[in-house]
C-alpha cells in the first residue's frame, strides 16, 4: 500500500480525503488502481496527468517503481511554453 | 498589366516584373526568392524587412515594387562579401546576439546603416535608432553590445 | 558575471548528477545554424515555396459569438484562379481532438473574433483574398463576454452548452463558462491567519498578453494523390504536429512527413497547429502545394495568447517575518475552449516558500476571445504577480529589508512544497543572497525612484525524447534531434556531445530531423530542450564510446573490458596498458568500415529528473509623476541554472525573459472593445518593448546542480518571466509611494493611481 | 490598381484630376501602404511624386525655407541649416515611426493624412508653416492648421496635392519645441502632443507666441488662449501654469486604446510647459 495524496481538481474526485492508500507497485497500477476505485478520476487520468515520487515527477514514465514508503503526490500533467 | 522595373540589388542589374500592388518586400521574396528580408508585420511596426534604397535604411514592406525603378536596393543577402562576414554579422555572432534569428536580418542591414552614418554612436544612439526592430527573444542586451563592439572594429 | 556554485544533494532520480571537470560545456562557442542567419540564407516558416504552389488565405470571423447558420462557397469555387475552398464540412468530427478541430475550423459556432470559418487556395494571394470576400457566411449572432469575472457570472452568455464545472462535487447540472475549479495547500490557512501580527488582502488584475514572437505562422504543404503528404512550417514541435494534423486531415501518421523550419521564436505559442491541418485539407482538395502565412492581425486575433486574470490574495504574518498562512484565489479565462493554466498558476503562487498554512484555488474559465496557447512558463506569471505584490507589502509594513523577509520564508532542500511534493533540490536561497549581495541593490536612489524585488518558479519537466549520433568517416559526429532549435540549443547539444567524445565542437554537427528520421519527440517546451534532447545526446555519446572501445579492442586483438576511453582517445588499459598506441575517434572511424561498418549512438527514454528552477530580480525604476511614464533604469536577474552548458545563451534567456516580463508589466495587453473585437491587433498598439525603452539586463548564473542530469543541468526558459511583473510592480509601487494592483502599469493607471493617493493623504 | 510617378507636377494634377475611381498620392506611403495591406483602402490609382523635380528638395526661399513634398522626414533631419532654424520642427517629423519609417515618411504626407496625432504637425502650425498646393485651377497658398479636418479628411479638393511646405523666416529671438507622450520611448502614435513657438524681445518678455496641440481633437487645434497666456510675461511659472490650462481646456480628446479623455486633458497640459521651457530656451539662444 502507499499513501498518495491527490491535489488540486482531483480532490473532490476521492471524496475531498486528504491522502488515500492504494496498492500499487508503479505508476500505471497506481493510476488504474485510481481510475478503478474512484470513477471521478478516470476522466483526469484519460487525460494524462503527473506523479511525483518522493520530489521527482514523473510526467510519461508509467512503469516507473513505487517504493513501499514513498510520498507520492498526483498533480496536473505539467505543460509549458 | 504588370509593371516592368529595372533596378539594382547589391550591385547587381536585376529586372522583374510586379503588380502595382506588390511591396518591394512581396517582390524580393516571392519573385526574386531573396527571403533574408522577413514579413513580421506589412505595417512597418517590426523592421524585419528593413533593406536600403540608395543607401537609406528603410522597411521593404512600406515601399512599393514599382517605386525602385533605378533605385539602388541593399538587402541583407549583399551584407557580406562572398564568404566574409561584414563585422556586424561576426559581432552579433561572437556575442550571441540571436536567439531564434529570425530579426537578424533586419538587425544586420539597420545596425549597418547605423554604423555608416555614425561610426561612434553612444548606447543610447543605437537604442534610438534600433527601435524600430523588433526582438522578442534578447531583450536586446546582447544586440546592443554587438553593435557597440563592431563599431569599435570598425573605428580600427 | 558573477557566479555561485551550491552544494550538489544526493540524486533521487533516474540519472545521477556525477561533478566533473568540463572541457567544452560551460564555453560560449559559435551556434552552428549563426552564419546562415546573419546572412539571410536561414529558411524560415515562410521561406520554403514549392514548384506549382497555390496561396491558401483564411475567411475569419468578424464577430466575437455567433451561430453559424450557413456558408456558401459557390461564387467562390467559381472564382477563376480559386483551386480549392474548404469549411468545417471538411473535417470530420474528431473525439481525440475535438477542441483542436473547433478552433481550427469553426464548427456550430464562432466563438471569437478571428475564428477561422473557411479557407480558400488560389493562384495568387490577390485571387485568394477576393475569393474570401465571395463566400457567402449567415452568422445568428449571439451575446458575448471576455472578461473573466463577468464570464462566472451566472447570467453571462455561455460559450458551451456542455460545460459543466470540474473540480467542483457535485459536478453543477446547469452549463456555465467555468470550465474547472483545482485547489492546491496544505496546513490550515485559518489557523495560520490567527496566528498572524498583521494581515494583507489584496486584489489583483493582469490583462492577455501575447507571445509576440516575430514570426508570424506559416507552412507549406503537399498532399499526392496516394495520399502521401509532406509538409513543411514553423512549429516548435513537429511530431506532436504530425500527429494532431493526422488524425484532423484523416491520414496515417506515417503517410505524414513534417520538417520543422527555422523557427522565428514561439515562447510557447507555436506549440500546437492552427494553419497546418487546413493547410494540409486544401492541398489534397486542389491536389497542388499550398503555403499559408497568417498576417500579423491574425497572429493576435487568432494564435493563442495567454490568459487574463482576476485573482485574490490574503498573506499574513508575524512581527519578526514568519509568515504564517497564505491564500489565494486565481481566476484565468483562456480563450474560447478549456486550457487557461490556472492549476498551474494556483501551483505557483506560493511555491518560492515554505509554509505551515497554504491554500490556493484556481478557476479555470472560457470567454469569448481566442484560444488560449502556453506562454513561457504558463500561468505562473500571474498569480506570483499577486503573491509577490503582498509579500513587498508585508515586508514593507514590518519594516523588513523585502530581501531578508524572503529568505526568512524561502522554501529549502526537503520542504514540502505549495503544491505538494516535498523539494528535492533548489537554488531560490542562493538566488536571494546573490540579490543581496549585488551591486546593483546597493545603488542609491533618486526622487522619483523605486527599488523592486521578486523571485519565481517554474517546475520544468522533460518528456519523451530521442537522438541519434553518428560517427562520420573522417571522425566528425553528426547529432540528430527532434526538438525544434528556437535560441540555440543545436549549440549546446554539439558541446554535450563533443564532451562527452572528448573531440573539438567544430567537429560536431547537430540538425533538427524531420518526422519519418527520428521516434518521436515531445514538443520544443518547458525548459525541456537542453536538459531533455541533451541527455538523450550524453548518452547515445556514450553508446559511441562503448562501440569505439569495442573497434579499438578488436583492432588490438585484447578483450574490450582491456580499453578505456579518454580524451577523445581509445586506450590499452590494465595489462595492456601501454601496449599499443592509442587510438583517436577519428583514426576508428576511418577503419570502421573494415570492423563492423557505421558507428552510431542512439538513446530513447522518457526524461524524468527535471530540476525545478528559481529566480530573483531586481529592477530600478523611476516614475515621471506628472505622466505616470515607468522609466527602467537598472534591471538583474538571479536564476539557477543547474549548469549553464553555453553561459551566453543562457543569459540570453534570462535577459528576454525578463523583458517579456517589463512587456506585461508596463504596457502589452489585449484591448477589447464593447464590441468583443481586438482593438490593437497590431504591433503599433500591442507594445512590445523597443530597444530604446530598455537598459542593459545584468545576469547572474547561479549554479545549483540538479541531482537528475548526469552535468547538473536545469531548465533556464521559462522562470525569467515569472518574477518580473512583480518585480516591476513593487518597484513602480516604491517609486510613486502606492501600490499598483493591475497591469499593465500604463501610464493612465498610473497616474489614475497617483491623483487617487494625492486625494486619500 | 495603376501606378504612375509622373515628371512634372501639372501632369500629376491631371492623372489626380482624370481619375474617376479613388486616388491616393503616394509620397512616403508609411501611411498609404498600411492602409492598402490592411484592407482599408483600395485605390484605382496611386500617383507617386518622388520623380517630381522638387519634390525631393529643401531650398532657402526668403530667409525661410521651402521643403518638397516628398522630402523624408529623415533628410530634413540631416540638413544643417533646417534643423538650426527650426529644431522643434525637425525633433517632431524625426518621431515619426521608426528609422526605417523616417527614411521615408514625409511631412506633407503626415500632414495630409489627417491623423490627429500626426507628430510633425503641431510645431509645424506653431512655426507658420504655409502649404503649397497645385490643383486644376493653378497653385494656392494655405496655413497649414487648415487642410486637416477631421480623421482622414483634409480640405484639398480633387486633382489637388501640397507640392511643398514653406517655412518663413525665423524672427529673431524665437525658439520652437514639440513634446509628444507615448506609453513607450518610440514607435508609438502620440497620446497627446505639443508644438510651440515663443518669441521674446530684448527683455525676456514674450511678445509673439503660437501653440498646437495634437492627439487631443479631431485634428490639430491652435489653442489661442494659450499664447495669450505668455505674450507679455516672462514665461515664468504662472505664465506656464496658465498655458497648461488652457491646453487642457481646449482639448476635447475621446478614451480610446491609447489613453483615457482625463489622461490626455491633463497630459497634454503637462507637455505644453514643458515645451515651452525648452522652446524658451531656444529663443534665449540658450
Amino acid at each position: 500500500m502507499v499513501q498518495v495524496v491527490l491535489s488540486g481538481i482531483m480532490k473532490t474526485a476521492v471524496d475531498d480525503q486528504a491522502e488515500i492508500e492504494i496498492e500499487a507497485k508503479n505508476i500505471k497500477q497506481l493510476l488504474d488502481a485510481l481510475a478503478r476505485d474512484y470513477p471521478k478520476m478516470e476522466p483526469y487520468v484519460k487525460k494524462g496527468l503527473a506523479v511525483s515520487i518522493n520530489g521527482v515527477i514523473y510526467r510519461d514514465s508509467l512503469y516507473q517503481k513505487i517504493p513501499e514508503d514513498a510520498e507520492i503526490f498526483v498533480i496536473p500533467r505539467l505543460a509549458g511554453g | 498589366m504588370g509593371i516592368h522595373v529595372s533596378t539594382k540589388i547589391n550591385g547587381d542589374d536585376v529586372e522583374f516584373v510586379c503588380d502595382a500592388e506588390e511591396t518591394l518586400l512581396d517582390v524580393l521574396r516571392d519573385r526574386l526568392n531573396l527571403t533574408g528580408a522577413k514579413e513580421g508585420c506589412a505595417t512597418g511596426d517590426c523592421g524585419a524587412c528593413s533593406v536600403t534604397i540608395d543607401g537609406r535604411l528603410t522597411c521593404s514592406c512600406l515601399t512599393l515594387g514599382a517605386e525602385v525603378e533605378g533605385r539602388e536596393i541593399g538587402t541583407v543577402e549583399g551584407v557580406a562579401k562572398g564568404n566574409e562576414l561584414h563585422p556586424i554579422q561576426q559581432k552579433i555572432l561572437d556575442n550571441a546576439a540571436l536567439q531564434c534569428g529570425v530579426c537578424t536580418p533586419g538587425i544586420v542591414v539597420a545596425a549597418k546603416a547605423l554604423l555608416e552614418k555614425k561610426p561612434d554612436p553612444s548606447e543610447e544612439e543605437i537604442r534610438y535608432w534600433m527601435a524600430g526592430n523588433l526582438c522578442r527573444c534578447t531583450g536586446y542586451d546582447k544586440i546592443i553590445r554587438a553593435i557597440q563592439d563592431a563599431a569599435a572594429e570598425m573605428r580600427g | 558575471m558573477a557566479s555561485s556554485t551550491g552544494e550538489a544533494p544526493e540524486s533521487k532520480g533516474t540519472h545521477q548528477y556525477q561533478p566533473r571537470d568540463f572541457k567544452v560545456v560551460g564555453t560560449t562557442p559559435l551556434r552552428p545554424d549563426g552564419v546562415d542567419k546573419v546572412t539571410g540564407r536561414a529558411r524560415f516558416g515562410a521561406d520554403m515555396n514549392l514548384p506549382g504552389q497555390l496561396v491558401g488565405k483564411v475567411l475569419r470571423s468578424p464577430h466575437p459569438h455567433a451561430k453559424l447558420v450557413s456558408i456558401d462557397t459557390s461564387e467562390a469555387e467559381a472564382l477563376p484562379g480559386v483551386k480549392a475552398v474548404v469549411t468545417r464540412d471538411d473535417f470530420a468530427e474528431n473525439e481525440a481532438h475535438h477542441d483542436i478541430l473547433c478552433n481550427i475550423m469553426a464548427r456550430d459556432k464562432v466563438l471569437y473574433e478571428g475564428h477561422a470559418v473557411a479557407a480558400v487556395a488560389a493562384t495568387s494571394r490577390a485571387i485568394a483574398l477576393k475569393a474570401l470576400k465571395k463566400i457567402k457566411v449567415v452568422y445568428d449572432i449571439l451575446p458575448h463576454v471576455t472578461d473573466v469575472d463577468e464570464a462566472m457570472k451566472a447570467d453571462a452568455p455561455i460559450l458551451h452548452d456542455d460545460m459543466f464545472t470540474h473540480g467542483v462535487d457535485p459536478m453543477p447540472t446547469t452549463a456555465s463558462n467555468i470550465a474547472g475549479r483545482c485547489e492546491f495547500g496544505h496546513g490550515d490557512v485559518d489557523a495560520g491567519f490567527e496566528q498572524a501580527d498583521i494581515i494583507i488582502e489584496r486584489n489583483f488584475k493582469t490583462a492577455a498578453t501575447h507571445q509576440g514572437y516575430i514570426e508570424p505562422h506559416a507552412c507549406v504543404a503537399t498532399v499526392t494523390s496516394d495520399d502521401y503528404g509532406e509538409l513543411w512550417g514553423c512549429t516548435q514541435g513537429h511530431f506532436v504536429l504530425r500527429n494532431v494534423s493526422a488524425s484532423l486531415v484523416g491520414m496515417d501518421v506515417s503517410k505524414l512527413r513534417v520538417t520543422a523550419s527555422e523557427i522565428g521564436g514561439g515562447f510557447g505559442g507555436k506549440t500546437t497547429v492552427f494553419l497546418e491541418p487546413v493547410c494540409l485539407m486544401l492541398a489534397k482538395k486542389s491536389g497542388k502545394p499550398v503555403k499559408m502565412a497568417m498576417t500579423r492581425d491574425e497572429v493576435f486575433k487568432a494564435s493563442g495568447p495567454t490568459a487574463s486574470s482576476s485573482m485574490d490574495v490574503k498573506i499574513g504574518c508575524t512581527k519578526d517575518g514568519r509568515i504564517t498562512a497564505g491564500f489565494a484565489e486565481v481566476r484565468y479565462q483562456g480563450g474560447a475552449f478549456r486550457g487557461a493554466p490556472a492549476d498551474f498558476g494556483a501551483m505557483c503562487a506560493f511555491a518560492c516558500y515554505a509554509l505551515e498554512n497554504v491554500k490556493a484555488i484556481g478557476w479555470e474559465v472560457v470567454t469569448n476571445r481566442p484560444k488560449g496557447a502556453a506562454y513561457r512558463a504558463p500561468g505562473a506569471p500571474m498569480s506570483v504577480y499577486a503573491v509577490e505584490s503582498v509579500v513587498d507589502e508585508l515586508a514593507k509594513a514590518i519594516d523588513m529589508d523585502p530581501i531578508d523577509f524572503r529568505l526568512k520564508n524561502a522554501a529549502r532542500n526537503g520542504d514540502k512544497s505549495s503544491y505538494g511534493p516535498k523539494f528535492e533540490s533548489l537554488g531560490l536561497v542562493e538566488t536571494l543572497e546573490a540579490a543581496k549581495n549585488h551591486p546593483n541593490y546597493q545603488i542609491p536612489l533618486g526622487p522619483n525612484q523605486g527599488r523592486g524585488v521578486a523571485s519565481g518558479f517554474w517546475f520544468n519537466f522533460g518528456g519523451e525524447t530521442c537522438s541519434t549520433l553518428n560517427v562520420n568517416q573522417d571522425g566528425t559526429v553528426a547529432i540528430s534531434v527532434g526538438t525544434p532549435d528556437i535560441g540555440g540549443s543545436r549549440a549546446s547539444m554539439c558541446q554535450m556531445a563533443a564532451e562527452e567524445l572528448g573531440i573539438p565542437y567544430d567537429q560536431v554537427r547537430a540538425i533538427v530531423t524531420d518526422t519519418s528520421s527520428l521516434g518521436f519527440n515531445d514538443t520544443t517546451e518547458g525548459s525541456r530542450v537542453t536538459f531533455s534532447s541533451g541527455m538523450a545526446v550524453i548518452f547515445a555519446a556514450r553508446e559511441i564510446i562503448g562501440k569505439l572501445c569495442e573497434r579499438a579492442a578488436m583492432m588490438w586483438d585484447i578483450p574490450v573490458e582491456a580499453v578505456k576511453w579518454e580524451e577523445g582517445k581509445a586506450i590499452p588499459a590494465g595489462a595492456n596498458a601501454g601496449d599499443f598506441e592509442p587510438l583517436t575517434l577519428a583514426e576508428i572511424a576511418d577503419a570502421a568500415g573494415g570492423t563492423g561498418g557505421p558507428i552510431a549512438g542512439h538513446h530513447e527514454y522518457n526524461a524524468d529528473g527535471a530540476g525545478v528552477s528559481f529566480g530573483t530580480h531586481l529592477v530600478d525604476t523611476e516614475v515621471d509623476p506628472e505622466t505616470g511614464f515607468v522609466k527602467i533604469l537598472r534591471y538583474t536577474v538571479i536564476q539557477d541554472a543547474g549548469k549553464a552548458i553555453h553561459p551566453s545563451y543562457v543569459e540570453g534567456q534570462f535577459q528576454g525573459g525578463a523583458v517579456q516580463g517589463i512587456g506585461w508589466a508596463l504596457n502589452e495587453e489585449y484591448i477589447y472593445g464593447d464590441d468583443g473585437k481586438l482593438q490593437n491587433a497590431g504591433f503599433l498598439d500591442y507594445r512590445l518593448p523597443v530597444a530604446s525603452d530598455l537598459p542593459m539586463i545584468d545576469t547572474v548564473i547561479v549554479e545549483v546542480p540538479n541531482p537528475g542530469h548526469p552535468y547538473g543541468v536545469r531548465g533556464v526558459g521559462e522562470t525569467g518571466i515569472v518574477p518580473p511583473l512583480a518585480a516591476i510592480a513593487n518597484s513602480v509601487s516604491d517609486a510613486a509611494n502606492l501600490r499598483m494592483t493591475e497591469l499593465p502599469m500604463s501610464p493612465p493607471r498610473i497616474l489614475k493611481a497617483i491623483h487617487q493617493a494625492e486625494a486619500a493623504e | 490598381m495603376r501606378y504612375e510617378a509622373p515628371t512634372t507636377v501639372e501632369a500629376a494634377v491631371s492623372l489626380l484630376s482624370a481619375e474617376a475611381g479613388l486616388a491616393k498620392v503616394l509620397s512616403g506611403g508609411t501611411d498609404l501602404l498600411v492602409q492598402m495591406r490592411m484592407g482599408m483602402m483600395e485605390p484605382d490609382l496611386i500617383v507617386d511624386t518622388k520623380r517630381i523635380p522638387g519634390f525631393g528638395d529643401i531650398v532657402e526661399e526668403n530667409g525661410g525655407y521651402r521643403v518638397g513634398g516628398a522630402v523624408p522626414s529623415a533628410e530634413l533631419n540631416e540638413h544643417a541649416g533646417f534643423t538650426a532654424m527650426y529644431p522643434g520642427v525637425a525633433e517632431g517629423a524625426d518621431l515619426i515611426g521608426s528609422t526605417q519609417v523616417q527614411g521615408r515618411a514625409t511631412i506633407t504626407g503626415n500632414l495630409c493624412n489627417a491623423g490627429p496625432a500626426a507628430d510633425s504637425v503641431p510645431c509645424a502650425v506653431a512655426v507658420g508653416c504655409v502649404a503649397r498646393i497645385a490643383g486644376p485651377n493653378g497653385k494656392r497658398d494655405v496655413a497649414i492648421e487648415d487642410i486637416p479636418q477631421a480623421p482622414g479628411k483634409t480640405s484639398l479638393e480633387k486633382g489637388e496635392l501640397v507640392e511643398s511646405l514653406f517655412f518663413p523666416a525665423k524672427p529673431a529671438n524665437t525658439g520652437d519645441a514639440y513634446l509628444r507622450f507615448i506609453p513607450r520611448t518610440e514607435m508609438d502614435i502620440a497620446v497627446a502632443g505639443c508644438g510651440i513657438s515663443i518669441t521674446l524681445d530684448d527683455t525676456g518678455t514674450c511678445t509673439a507666441a503660437k501653440v498646437a496641440i495634437g492627439a487631443v481633437a479631431i485634428k490639430v487645434l491652435v489653442v489661442d488662449e494659450a499664447a495669450q497666456a505668455l505674450i507679455g510675461t516672462k514665461v515664468d511659472e504662472a505664465a506656464l501654469d496658465a498655458l497648461a490650462s488652457a491646453c487642457s481646456a481646449a482639448a476635447k480628446p475621446i478614451t480610446d486604446k491609447r489613453g483615457t479623455v482625463e489622461f490626455r486633458k491633463e497630459v497634454v497640459g503637462v507637455l505644453a510647459k514643458r515645451a515651452a521651457k525648452i522652446a524658451l530656451d531656444r529663443a534665449k539662444g540658450a
